[in-house]
């Protein structure tokens, strides 16, 4: 089926999200509306409220304090930022956990490089490792909302340029929503859609990214973009070593 | 949004929207009740009093709840009850502070070094598949029939939950923090202190739950051999002239102390546990 | 204790030493062996010093505290002396004091038919091993001239005696006096019985091990205790309301009534002058146990020391002296 | 190296180096010593033998270990032991199968729903505070006298320290993975099989380390209550009879049956818990 | 004391280090020397050694299978892969641990950005947050070797520039041989003396870096650097998406 822009609808939707711990506001009446579909990469300070924003898409902030009213498809998977893979299950079954299919687990498995370690523990696994694993437990499900709290922090050059690839493959597939958190600017402008950066608790920049595929780092819109998504992270854009905000 | 039209095949799901906290079961239990624990004792005495009532239960069997509160009340004002818990309590406490350290020392012995794995834990299982009624003649035979023994006895008993919970915990510690100790040069008793003892808290206190109760039962059993006060003795004296209601009553008190000394170490531990983020909390 | 080792060696035959030396002590069971010396004053009398009074009554404990040396002399009934030779722990009776009448009595199940001993063929009835409770039993059976087979003995604890009979566990169970009564004002009227028979238990003793007989000044100690505790049993039977008040209701805790039940149902002081009848009974039990296959047979005379035989009697108004039976 | 002149202040370090391995303190205990474990009961066995060699140790108190040796034999020969030990471990069996069943059962139904542990929490904390000697009268008239009670107090001395372990361990489980099943959608049966029980499982088998030797322990006093055969019931016999051999022959069992089942659990858990990185593996 | 470079001693030497797992050889005679206050990056792909190196070096694979001489300074401080906390213990108890000055400990916190942290515990931190805290736990030692397992993985890109400046003033200060793994190519070229490339379980690349300070990512030097590092990694270094190696 080809793609029908006019038939879009919402796969995200958050209104005056309130998150407290303790004395401090981490989400100050954030809204947010992500269509179907989207790729959304969401940037911020470390100890914004990223990974706080996620856990409350996810639905998991039972014990938080707060307030809001969020919307989200019934097939949410989630990447957590720490791999998160159960010590006691091997590999494989931490993958197939809740799915049980096995086949469809090794080739996830094998799409994240990691065919043939199948049957070892996590604790066995090396930092990028475990990752790619936790990884291929969130993509073996086929989710309409992908939520990925730094999934490619511990990867080197090569193998976070595969899982991209990998990412991309999946979201032409089944065209999921999908929000990533990362650090690396590069990298939200080269997958994302749409960059959001979060800012004292609330949105504080949301770009649309208009670059056509295969995006290059050398495209001069892309460094556009960049600069002003670091900027927006307080960094000054001209490669300078010692930047002050 | 151009890009959309880079992508080449499906189009992007239409899924309806479901709030996010209703999306998912709560698999964890939830809130604690609070005082819910005593909810099941209360439900006891309710059926107990009401089968007392309803005449179903056979008062020579199990008398009424408010015999037992008269019997109670009697053993209080004529100051028996009293005087017997104040023995039994400085008994079991010097039992228990005892058991506790050896428990404690044991473990840490056999926990830490595999030489005293060796030579602990063996005697240490070997004592704890001997019932203490095969080992009461040799304690008396060392100890003779005064307090000592008593206390030793109680201590043995406290001491085995103790060793084992803890001993368990301590070689469950995580490698990764023995690594961290080693790299950060811990001395070793740092590394007691900041790593083994925190890491083996848990295991160590329901160790103890098992323990506090634990001292009291032993002294069923020991206030039986020359003693001429206390809880167990108490009993032992109901007994002998079958005052089962005496009976009772040394049983309730058993009941509350072992309800009231639990909620207490349960206490302890989720103050000095309160980093711990666990289902239960 | 360590000072009364060193004191003079003493041959198991040789002639009781009379004179008690200065420092001698002697720990002897039972509060209420203390509790009667005082009351009747005869503690005064004691020309050594008692430094403690033992709480312990039952066999296995008198026979652990023994070898502990935490006890020198003891009071129990019949068979701890036997056992206490099969534990290989050498020690004599010095003292016989006999209770003619029956201290335990049958009790029967509430809703059974049992009359008698007799009907005691193809019954369930409770027995507690080496314990004088199971002598008692075996006697009843022997007397009635039912064999052992023809019955059901279960064995159990006496304390669950009660509770077996409550529950319709056994059909019979022998109970002490305390028990007897207070079972039957509760379940007489559901049909429980009590059947008395004249089996008794003949013999309440004073035992010491043989390494206390052979320490001259506790011999000498023991010779000189063993008069006042027979007093002192006199005194109990001739101020029974003293003795109600103190021990049974301020040291026991159970109420007067029941107190002047148990005092009533006890036995009148009887110190034999003779032994040969409780060396006698002493045998039959030894055969009976015997005959269960578990204690070898040996000559009961070997328990008794009778050097201390004329002790207790002349201590004695001649009505407390009577014979056996 | 022209970058480290471009670096202001200090001369770089000149340590005399290490080799690595010997640098750090070694803070865990090493690797298992095989069979080290019997080292401890091989000394005292050792010890036994010297002292009643020596004459140190009074025969009639502890006869010497060949004497026991002997009577074990005759024991063996005449067919006593091998009859007792089978009844003994038929009860233990039975008692330890429903007790670690109604442990379990009752530990998840207080671990995983609030009301559960409202209502299941109070009375097993009552139950394990209060001295089996005060139920046995209450059993017996429910029970009655034969076997089956006998195999519900062996039970419920197994469900305590199962129960307890089990459910700690339960509440004790790391939140994360908790909402890690939340967001995979597991079904209730899937958490409780893939999460819930793994993550227990070392507490569980701790309980039931505590519970193997409690199931022979209660052997002693349940089988002087209308029982015929049995371990229990042949040391009660002898110690009625002064057969004090009889009574250490049946302590030893108690203790090689104590030693050999633990090192079972003990070895049941190392394979069950092969992906455990810990300080003791 | 001005710098002597003719006194340069060494601060790790490494012969023949074999290290195993199982039936894969993870380290295979590799040699290593590092001379003190040299700064080494090491990069690698995803499952390379480059942990198991670091362990070995800090000295903690005593089971690990294999052979070799390793030897290193006697002050080492680590900053583990992930963060590592204990998490009984308040932040600030966690990076006093063992050396116990209050002061120094603040100090270090209030560095990496943690300041009113302090009292917090170990599960209330942000994912960045809590491998600030590691590195703040690694550098309260001025340690004769730094080993440093990605410590700024999970930063953003400000954050990471602080850090960046951080290390590098401690260097000015204390010299410590440094030998910092990382999967950020520029990250490497930016602050290291040398940076190595471990593959097939040895040295693969090692690349002496000759830049001035400060260092510039526009530097054509710097993309050299870069563009030779990345090939060895295997990635086409022309900021395209779609690198094959
Ligand atoms: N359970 C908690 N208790 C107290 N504070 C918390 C808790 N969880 C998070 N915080 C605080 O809330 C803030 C936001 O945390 P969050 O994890 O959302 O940050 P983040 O944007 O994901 O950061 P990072 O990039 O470092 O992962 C942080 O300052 C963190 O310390
Ligand atoms: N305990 C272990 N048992 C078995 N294999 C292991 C173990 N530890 C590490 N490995 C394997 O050794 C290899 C090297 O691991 P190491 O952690 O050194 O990789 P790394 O270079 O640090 O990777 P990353 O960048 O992903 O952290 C990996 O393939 C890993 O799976
Ligand atoms: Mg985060
Ligand atoms: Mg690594």
């Amino acid at each position: 089926m080809a793609a029908d822009v006019g038939q879009l609808t919402t796969a995200v939707e958050v209104r005056d999200l309130v998150r407290r711990f303790g004395e401090r506001t981490v989400l100050d009446h954030l809204d947010l509306t992500i269509p179907a579909g989207q790729f959304v990469a969401l940037l911020g300070r470390s100890g914004s409220g990223k990974s706080t924003l996620l856990r409350a898409l996810a639905g998991l902030d039972h014990r938080a304090d707060g307030s809001g009213d969020l919307r989200v498809p019934h097939q949410v998977s989630v990447a957590f930022q720490d791999a998160r893979l159960l010590p006691w299950l091997r590999v494989l079954d931490n993958v197939i956990l809740g799915l049980d299919d096995e086949r469809r687990g090794r080739e996830a498995l094998a799409e994240v490089g990691l065919a043939g370690r199948e049957r070892a523990w996590p604790g066995q696994l090396s930092g990028g490792e475990a990752q790619r694993a936790a990884l291929a437990r969130s993509l073996v499900w086929e989710p309409q909302l992908l939520l990925a709290d730094e999934p490619f922090g511990a990867l080197d050059a090569l193998t976070r340029i595969r899982m991209h690839d990998l990412l991309r493959e999946l979201c032409a597939r089944h065209r999921p929503a999908v929000l990533l958190v990362t650090h690396d600017v590069d990298e939200a402008v080269l997958l994302a859609d749409r960059v959001l950066v979060l800012t004292d608790g609330r949105v504080g920049v949301d770009l649309a990214i208009e670059l056509d595929a295969p995006r290059s780092h050398g495209d001069p819109r892309f460094i556009t973009y960049r600069e002003r998504l670091l900027r927006a992270l307080g960094v000054h854009p001209d490669g300078g070593t010692r930047a002050r905000p | 949004m151009t890009q959309v039209i880079s992508r080449p095949v499906a189009t992007p799901a239409a899924p309806p929207l479901t709030p996010a906290h209703g999306r998912l079961r709560r698999l964890g239990p939830g809130r604690a009740i609070p005082g819910g624990r005593l909810a099941g004792p209360l439900l006891i005495v309710a059926a107990w009093s009401a089968a007392s009532a309803a005449g179903v239960l056979d008062d020579r069997i199990l008398p009424a709840p408010w015999t037992i509160w008269h019997t109670t009340t009697d053993l209080i004002s004529s100051g028996r009850l009293q005087d017997n818990l104040l023995t039994s309590l400085q008994r079991a406490g010097l039992g228990f502070t005892f058991g506790l350290t050896a428990g404690l020392v044991l473990a840490l012995i056999s926990g830490l070094s595999r030489t005293g794995e060796a030579l602990v834990d063996g005697p240490v299982q070997l004592k704890r598949s001997i019932p203490s009624l095969g080992l009461i003649p040799l304690m008396i035979l060392w100890l003779g029939i005064g307090e000592g023994f008593k206390v030793v006895i109680i201590a043995l008993g406290v001491a085995i939950p103790i060793y084992i919970n803890t001993h368990v915990s301590l070689i469950g510690i995580d490698r990764r923090y023995v690594e961290l100790a080693e790299v950060l040069r811990l001395s070793r008793t740092r590394f007691l202190r900041s790593v083994v003892f925190p890491a083996a808290l848990p295991g160590f206190l329901t160790g103890l739950r098992l323990a506090v109760t634990g001292s009291w039962l032993s002294l069923v059993v020991i206030e039986q051999i020359n003693a001429t006060s206390g809880i167990g003795y108490m009993m032992y004296q109901a007994q002998n002239y079958g005052q089962s209601d005496i009976i009772i009553v040394g049983l309730i008190v058993y009941g509350v102390f072992g309800l009231a000394s639990d909620a207490l170490v349960r206490m302890i531990g989720k103050r000095v546990l309160s980093w711990q983020q666990t289902l239960g909390s | 204790a360590r000072q009364a080792e060193a004191n003079t060696v003493l041959d198991l035959t040789a002639p009781l030493p009379t004179a008690v030396p200065p420092g001698t002590e002697l720990k002897i069971s039972g509060t209420q062996n203390k509790l009667g010396f005082e009351l009747s004053g005869l503690d005064r009398k004691l020309p050594f010093r008692v430094p403690e009074w033992p709480n312990i009554a039952a066999g296995p404990d008198v026979i652990n505290a023994f070898r502990a040396r935490s006890l020198d002399l003891a009071g129990n009934a019949g068979i701890p002396p036997i056992q206490a030779y099969g534990f290989q722990l050498p020690a004599k009776i010095v003292a016989v004091r006999l209770n003619p009448k029956p201290i335990y009595r049958f009790a029967t199940a509430p809703g059974t038919a049992i009359q008698s001993v007799n009907d005691f063929r193809g019954k369930k009835i409770a027995f507690s091993v080496g314990q004088a409770q199971g002598v008692v039993v075996l006697r009843a059976l022997k007397a009635a001239g039912i064999a052992n087979n023809e019955v059901t003995l279960v064995p159990l604890n006496s304390p669950q005696f009660l509770t077996a009979l409550q529950s319709r566990q056994v059909d019979v169970a022998p109970l002490g006096s305390t028990d007897v009564f207070k079972y039957l004002r509760q379940y007489e009227k559901d049909g429980a019985r009590r059947i008395d028979t004249d089996v008794v238990d003949l013999l309440s003793i004073l035992w010491a091990p043989e390494a206390v007989l052979r320490d001259a000044g506790k011999v000498a100690a023991i010779r000189a205790y063993i008069p006042l505790w027979a007093q002192v049993g006199v005194w109990q039977w001739e101020h029974p309301d003293a003795w109600i008040d103190e021990y049974y209701v301020k040291s026991q805790g159970i109420s007067r009534q029941q107190g002047e039940e148990i005092v009533r149902d006890a036995n009148k002081p009887n110190y034999p002058a003779d032994w040969t009848a409780a060396i006698a009974w002493e045998q039959e039990t030894i055969d009976l146990l015997v005959q269960q296959g578990f204690t070898k047979p040996f000559a009961a005379g070997s328990l008794f020391d009778r050097r201390f035989e004329g002790l207790a009697a002349p201590a004695v108004a001649a009505e407390y002296r009577g014979s056996p039976r």
